[in-house]
């Protein structure tokens, strides 16, 4: 009787175990089940509070408070919109991102060229570059505080052998936005380095080969070959280090805590102040999801960007 | 009478990439030597690059002189435990979870696969203070808080979007051809991945654990958030170097700073020949 | 334009010789072929002459210019490589005017160049296509494009058509020859397929081990190989060597043999005389032998293997431990037959005990 | 009255039963202080009830110590039974139902009275009343009464007073070329600095700012030296608590948390004193090093300028003075000596007002009765006489009257005089749960005045807007 009720085999009576291992080895469902676990992992331990704090945003809850959380709608979103100081943060941390990332992009992959041949002592120079990206983000942030200290710091020394001055990096925005692009560019680089290098030593050698018989100029020689194979890893580092970049908080609170007045506050910290110290929480997930919002946006520009070069290149 | 290939440089490019590398490394190198300073010369300036070094600083880390001036061990040494312990079991526990996962992306893809991996992505893209309270209570309801178990998935968690990023952008480069020609001589699924698929992505599988051992070695706040005091790890001790009673313990902080360099860099040193290891092993490519 | 010169090259990886005292010369018009077996140097050498491997020791000169110490990029050569190594972000049409710009053409000059390339390649239907996109063939094809679409001082070939299926390979190698031959430029070919460097070479250096065994043209290879090994690797199906001694070495007559065979030759046609007493070997071409009586024969030879080739028939047999071999039309005995195999009146080669072929009077010089 | 019973129906179950074994877990900052609470409380300690209990102090990182204890707050995680709490945090946490109010059990206990009547009334004031209740008051009611809720006691009180280089202030031929310049003496011993004023510190700063290349007391300097510095620094509250101290001294002040909802914000934070006190302020960091200029001048910065020489004299914490006269930190270990913070002369006589620092602890409110009594055991030990003693000894401080009134209290640390004689003047920040906000755009405020982007009045006149509107929302304001 149960063959002719059209049942999916899997869930036919007479189907022994291994008959469920035979179905869930089949390939068509090969993709499901090798996914399953990091989705999972994900969704519990990630995607479930971010949820929380999402609906979070849509309420006036105080984390100090015992009153019952009231629905607000978009309130919280209406009134971040507005208020310009949270615009003011957008910008300083664009800024931050534009030059971090953009340095990052220059420094990494300069130095994934310098370390791509094989020449002697190359194992222990790498190792010496690879290391800032080691550090914490406390320690190399407590330290970059102390080499921009005028006073006891190692840059205004420095500085101050050809200008006789103490020189106060951190005195003016403009200063204190390029100490803390400075410092995370000078940890991070090597992460694009790292990714680029990965890429480099993909190429296979008869490329360049046919490349030097063929006469072609070094500059050729990167835009035929070199840059074809690290584009796609190269667009890896700009998301992975735009996404981290636009997080920025640990350097800017220990080097400057958003001085002088708020010129170095990027919107993590802003959203740490207000969640944190003012314990409006639900706008602190609010502006937070904006942050989402913004970075999402920012992404999918990059991704749409490389995939109609590609389009464009393949048609 | 003879010229290097295209890829080889001599002692020229290791003094260009030297002097690179020394600049490159001097702050780093500043930390480790502060380690062996007392207080006066680390701060002196002009900055003393010789003086009489010290290992009172290393001392000061895994011993406590109590107010009658006997010694008692801190529990240093049990936050490095923790550390390599969580690191250890997360990058790992993350690696295989996004490698497997990667392999399906890139071979096996679903019905919105994009829409997938724009979305692993995106748990990435939220400042973690926000989701602090949410993990709190999440920890709190399952009973994971001050566990070992919650703060490797958490940090698993935080590694799985790179992994799987990467590992996929390294499995399309592959060139299929190898695969089908040894399905073709009856290798099974499992054999193909294994015997032919992961060799040729070692530089990938190398990159993405230098990576995420780097981020799950150094994490700050959930570990000072959602570790007990046993299973604290050592980022949350260097930050008690700071804020007691003199601004910055310079000595200690770069004395744990330093200790807790060693083992990330032995691991690169170790993970750098399958990095710098081309693959191109006579395979055709596009 | 001028030749291209090897002298005294050798080369060492570490204690490993690769290639041990070549001299090479191929002239203005001339295509030479390095024919071996794999591991034997050819394409080492090839990468020397084309600056990709540095020379251990002696000298490679273009026109007798000297260039050993320049890198390819400042030797103008133009190389096709054995796994092609096509750009694989540019399309076909990219690839094949992609050497030319070192060239410093114009435009219109580069655009004829490639028309006319294109067209002798039957590749303008794939101008636009990507490397990826391309058959076997046709990637092999754009390959040799981007080689001979370029005037440098050598053409250099790197198994050009291991790659591709026989069909497709005998029509490439007719007009890659009716190429060559209109370039008039030194052009050396490298390839494991003896038929390959009989029909495309003008002179064809057999190598062994690094070092060259012989240099001649097709025919003189073919006739008059200096050693058993250049003799048992040219011309298909594979000469017949079998090992004896020579056991008389008289004014008028030599004569060669085993115990169960006995070879009387007339010494006037021996221009280098073999010493009696000392081991030699008797080659034959399998065409020269055959079932029907006449000349020498050798007797018991048992039948192993009958291998059809088209319109004739490779008979393999066994004659006492040593392997004869006999292509003929007519229609091959039962398997484990004992037969009488027939020499005619072909003369056969004789080698010394150094396997070196002794001259015989009348060798083309 | 309970806790007799407690102990009555304690005796009719009979001495069978088992002493009980309690944990007191404590979340604390990692340092001195509170290390020693705890190294003192295994060694001597003792539960009076018979119980086996155990003090374990969770030692937390001072700088991330809000975010922590926040954390676990508000997550309902009850992890501890007592906290540390900085005083002004003690209307957010009490108003949102974490910190257990005092009263009944301080009426059932006489000690716990002795103790709030001993102790020094700007420490009730600032760490135990909320709604908060200013010290003269509490001086005038005279040690406990109902009509205060109290909440926290002292764990490490502290002030903040003069550091200086008393081989530069007591040297002769400086003090010459000063009495030339300015006609007045330099405050060599530690009692010279009771007359000093605002003036006078101003003209230290100027007279002992001196360039690389110029001699100081006799020799050349081979770096540049500068004159005075007081803490002027964005991050937390390191301009705030100075700040304030100028406020009172000029006769102005911040918003009274004490008659609310009738104290005015506009009016009395941008008021002309007020205006006058931070333009004194600002233009005494001239004569600041460098730093001064970015806003990143906090407590530590001074700390290690001054320790690495370079400096004539700081106004810094007394919780900050150990290392400065520990040759293993400090330069100038032997050459320090300590005098009060100047002063400015308000309607006939000094007045030398400061905002008070240091840190209460608390009980929380989720404990049941028996860990309660165990815990306000332990704070009856704590603040025990021959504990606090050792304390002081051991470098902490005391908010206890007798033992601050010991004769040998001076002697056990060479800045205790001063610590002694400022606390009198201390007032402090507001406790209410707004706090934060009002603290982190007053910091921002101030920062741009110090860095010189708006001017002191322009900062006041922002920061008294904001209070406004910010407290009006609150409902704390008419």
């Amino acid at each position: 009787m149960t063959s002719d009720m059209h049942l999916p085999p899997a869930f036919t009576t007479q189907r022994s175990a291994r008959g469920i291992l035979q179905w869930l080895n089949a390939p068509e469902r090969r993709g499901p089940l090798l996914v399953a676990p990091a989705i999972l992992t994900l969704f519990l331990v990630n995607i479930l509070p971010l949820l929380w704090s999402f609906g979070l945003s849509f309420f006036n809850y105080r984390a100090n408070r015992q009153a019952a959380p009231r629905f607000d709608g978009l309130d919280n979103y209406g009134d971040l919109l507005t208020d310009d100081r949270v615009w003011e943060r957008f910008v300083t941390t664009g800024m931050i991102v534009a030059g971090s990332v953009g340095l990052q992009l220059i420094i990494g992959f300069g130095l994934a060229l310098l370390f791509a041949k094989k020449f002697p002592l190359r194992r222990i120079l790498l190792m010496l570059v690879l290391t800032p990206m080691m550090l914490s983000f406390v320690s190399v942030g407590i330290f970059f505080k102390l080499f921009y200290d005028p006073s006891l710091g190692l840059l205004s020394w420095i500085v101050g052998q050809f200008t006789g001055e103490p020189f106060a990096i951190l005195a003016t925005p403009a200063g204190a936005i390029s100490a803390i692009v400075i410092a995370d560019a000078w940890m991070w680089s090597p992460f694009v380095m790292l990714l680029v290098l990965a890429g480099l030593v993909s190429v296979p050698d008869y490329l360049y080969e046919a490349a030097h018989v063929d006469r072609a100029s070094g500059w050729r020689r990167f835009r035929t070959i070199t840059l074809p194979y690290v584009k796609g890893l190269i667009l890896l580092a700009l998301l992975f280090r735009t996404i981290e970049t636009f997080k920025t908080f640990d350097l800017v609170y220990l080097i400057t805590a958003g001085g002088p007045g708020s010129a170095t506050e990027t919107v993590a910290v802003y959203a740490y102040r207000l969640g944190f110290q003012n314990f409006r929480t639900s706008e602190a997930s609010a502006l937070a999801y904006l942050i989402l919002f913004v970075v999402i946006v920012l992404t999918s520009l990059y991704l749409y960007l490389v995939n109609r070069r590609d389009a464009e290149a393949a048609s | 009478m003879t010229f290097r290939k295209h890829n080889e440089g001599g002692w020229g490019q290791t003094l260009v990439s030297g002097a690179i590398g020394l600049i490159y490394f001097a702050p780093v190198f500043w930390m480790v030597l502060t380690a062996f300073k007392t207080r006066q010369d680390a701060l002196a300036i002009p900055p003393k690059l010789f003086f009489t070094p010290t290992l009172e600083n290393f001392r000061a880390v895994f011993f406590d002189t109590t107010s009658s001036g006997e010694l008692v061990a801190t529990d240093a040494w049990l936050y490095f435990v923790n550390s390599a312990f969580i690191a250890g079991a997360s990058v790992l526990l993350a690696l295989i979870l996004g490698t497997l996962a990667a392999y399906a992306f890139s071979r096996y893809p679903l019905r919105g696969n994009d829409t997938y991996l724009f979305i692993i992505l995106t748990t990435r893209m939220l400042p973690p203070i926000v989701v602090i309270i949410p993990i709190f209570l999440l920890f709190r309801l399952t009973g994971l808080s001050g566990t070992y178990i919650g703060i490797i998935l958490l940090y698993t968690s935080f590694n799985l979007p790179f992994s799987i990023w990467m590992m996929k952008s390294f499995f399309d480069d592959l060139d299929r051809e190898v695969e089908d020609s040894a399905r073709m001589d009856g290798s099974s699924d499992w054999a193909v991945f294994r015997r032919i698929v992961l060799p040729q992505v070692a530089a990938g599988l190398a990159a993405t654990m230098v990576f995420a051992l780097i981020l799950t070695w150094n994490e700050f706040i959930f570990a000072l958030l959602l570790t007990g005091t046993e299973s604290r790890t050592v980022p949350v001790a260097l930050a008690s170097t700071v804020g007691g009673s003199v601004g910055v313990e310079w000595g200690k902080l770069s004395a744990m700073i330093t200790l807790f360099l060693i083992p990330v860099v032995i691991v690169t040193f170790v993970l750098q020949n399958q990095l710098l290891r081309g693959v191109t092993f006579g395979t055709i490519r596009r | 334009m001028s030749a291209l010169t090897v002298q005294r090259v050798t080369k060492t990886f570490g204690d490993f010789t690769a290639v041990s005292d070549i001299d090479l010369t191929v002239a203005e018009d001339e295509v030479l072929c390095l024919l071996g077996p794999s591991g034997c140097g050819k394409t080492t050498t090839l990468r020397m002459i084309a600056g990709l491997e540095s020379v251990s020791q002696g000298q490679i000169l273009f026109g007798g210019e000297e260039v050993s110490a320049k890198p390819a990029q400042h030797r103008n050569v133009a190389m096709a490589f054995q796994f092609y190594a096509l750009y694989p972000d540019l399309t076909v049409g990219e690839n094949l005017i992609f050497p030319l710009a070192a060239e410093g053409l114009s435009k219109a000059e580069t655009q004829e160049r490639l028309d006319g390339i294109a067209d002798t390649l039957h590749l303008d239907s794939v101008l636009q296509r990507r490397p990826h996109e391309l058959s076997e063939g046709e990637k092999q094809r754009v390959a040799v494009g981007r080689c001979i679409i370029r005037r440098p001082n050598a053409f250099l070939f790197d198994e050009p058509l291991s790659r591709l299926d026989v069909a497709l390979r005998e029509d490439m190698r007719g007009s890659i020859r009716r190429i060559l031959a209109t370039l008039n430029r030194p052009t050396v070919i490298v390839t494991h397929d003896q038929l390959e460097a009989m029909t495309m070479g003008d002179r064809i250096a057999v190598m062994r081990d690094g070092r060259i065994e012989q240099v001649g043209t097709p025919q003189d290879v073919f006739d008059h190989p200096a050693n058993t090994f250049v003799a048992g690797f040219i011309g298909t199906p594979q000469m017949s060597l079998l090992d004896g001694r020579c056991l008389d070495a008289g004014e008028t007559q030599v004569t060669v043999g085993t115990d169960q065979m006995r070879w009387t030759l007339p010494a006037s046609r021996f221009a280098d005389m073999p010493r009696t007493g000392e081991a030699a070997t008797v080659g034959f071409r399998p065409r020269a032998a055959s079932l029907t009586p006449g000349g020498l024969a050798l007797g018991g030879c048992r039948l192993v293997l009958s291998e059809h080739m088209g319109a004739e028939k490779l008979l393999h047999f066994d004659w006492h431990g040593q392997a004869v071999r006999v292509l003929t039309q007519d229609d091959a005995p039962q398997i484990d037959e004992i037969c009488t195999v027939y020499l005619g009146d072909a003369a056969p080669h004789v080698f010394d005990n150094n396997g070196i072929r002794l001259r015989m009077k009348g060798d083309r010089q | 009255m309970k806790k007799y019973l407690l102990a009555c129906t304690a005796m009719f179950i009979g001495s069978t039963a088992m002493a009980e074994e309690i944990v007191i877990r404590m979340a604390a900052p990692d340092w001195g202080p509170t290390r020693f609470m705890q190294e003192h409380a295994n060694e001597t300690y003792s539960a009076p009830s018979g119980n086996d209990v155990t003090l374990e102090i969770d030692f937390i990182p001072w700088p991330n110590f809000f975010d922590r204890v926040n954390a676990s707050l508000n997550s309902g995680e009850q992890r501890y039974q007592m906290i540390v709490s900085d005083s002004q945090w003690l209307g957010n946490f009490i108003e949102a139902g974490h910190f257990l109010r005092l009263n009944d059990y301080i009426e059932e206990s006489d000690e716990l009275q002795a103790i709030m009547a001993d102790l020094h009334p700007a420490l009730v004031a600032g760490y135990s009343t909320y709604p908060h209740v200013p010290a003269d008051e509490i001086e005038a009611l005279g040690g406990y009464s109902p009509e205060m809720n109290y909440y926290g006691f002292p764990q490490f009180p502290d002030n903040y007073f003069t550091y200086y280089r008393n081989d530069l202030f007591c040297d002769e031929g400086e003090n010459a070329a000063f009495q030339e310049t300015y006609g007045a003496e330099l405050p060599c011993a530690p009692e010279a600095w009771e007359t000093v004023t605002w003036d006078d510190w101003r003209n230290f700063g100027e007279f002992f700012t001196r360039a690389a290349g110029e001699t100081l007391a006799g020799v050349e300097l081979t770096e540049d030296f500068y004159g005075i510095a007081y803490q002027a620094g964005k991050p937390l509250d390191f301009s705030t608590m100075q700040i304030n101290a100028f406020f009172w001294q000029w006769g102005g002040g911040i918003w009274d948390e004490s008659n609310e909802p009738n104290a005015e914000v506009i009016g009395v934070v941008n008021s002309p004193e007020n205006i006058a006190a931070f333009e004194t302020y600002l233009s005494l960091l001239d004569y600041a090093p460098p730093i001064a200029q970015t806003g990143q001048m906090g407590i530590f910065e001074i700390q290690d300028l001054y320790m690495q020489g370079r400096i004539a004299a700081i106004i810094d914490w007394a919780a900050l003075a150990g290392p400065v006269v520990d040759p293993s930190s400090s330069t100038v270990a032997d050459v320090t000596s300590f005098g009060l913070m100047p002063g400015n002369i308000l309607n006939g006589d000094l007045d030398r007002s400061a905002n008070l620092g240091g840190q209460p602890f608390v009980l929380t409110t989720w404990n049941d009765e028996e860990t309660i009594q165990e815990a306000l055991d332990l704070v009856i030990w704590w603040l025990s006489e021959d504990t606090q003693i050792a304390a002081v000894q051991a470098g902490g401080q005391s908010g206890m009257m007798s033992v601050l009134n010991n004769p040998d209290y001076d002697s056990w640390a060479p800045w205790n005089a001063q610590f002694r004689q400022s606390l009198p003047w201390q007032r402090d920040l507001w406790h209410i749960p707004e706090m934060f906000e009002m603290l982190t755009q007053q910091q921002e405020e101030f920062d741009r005045a110090i860095t010189g982007q708006i001017s002191a009045e322009e900062a006041l006149n922002a920061i008294a807007e904001f209070q406004d509107e910010l407290l009006r929302d609150a409902g704390r304001l008419e």
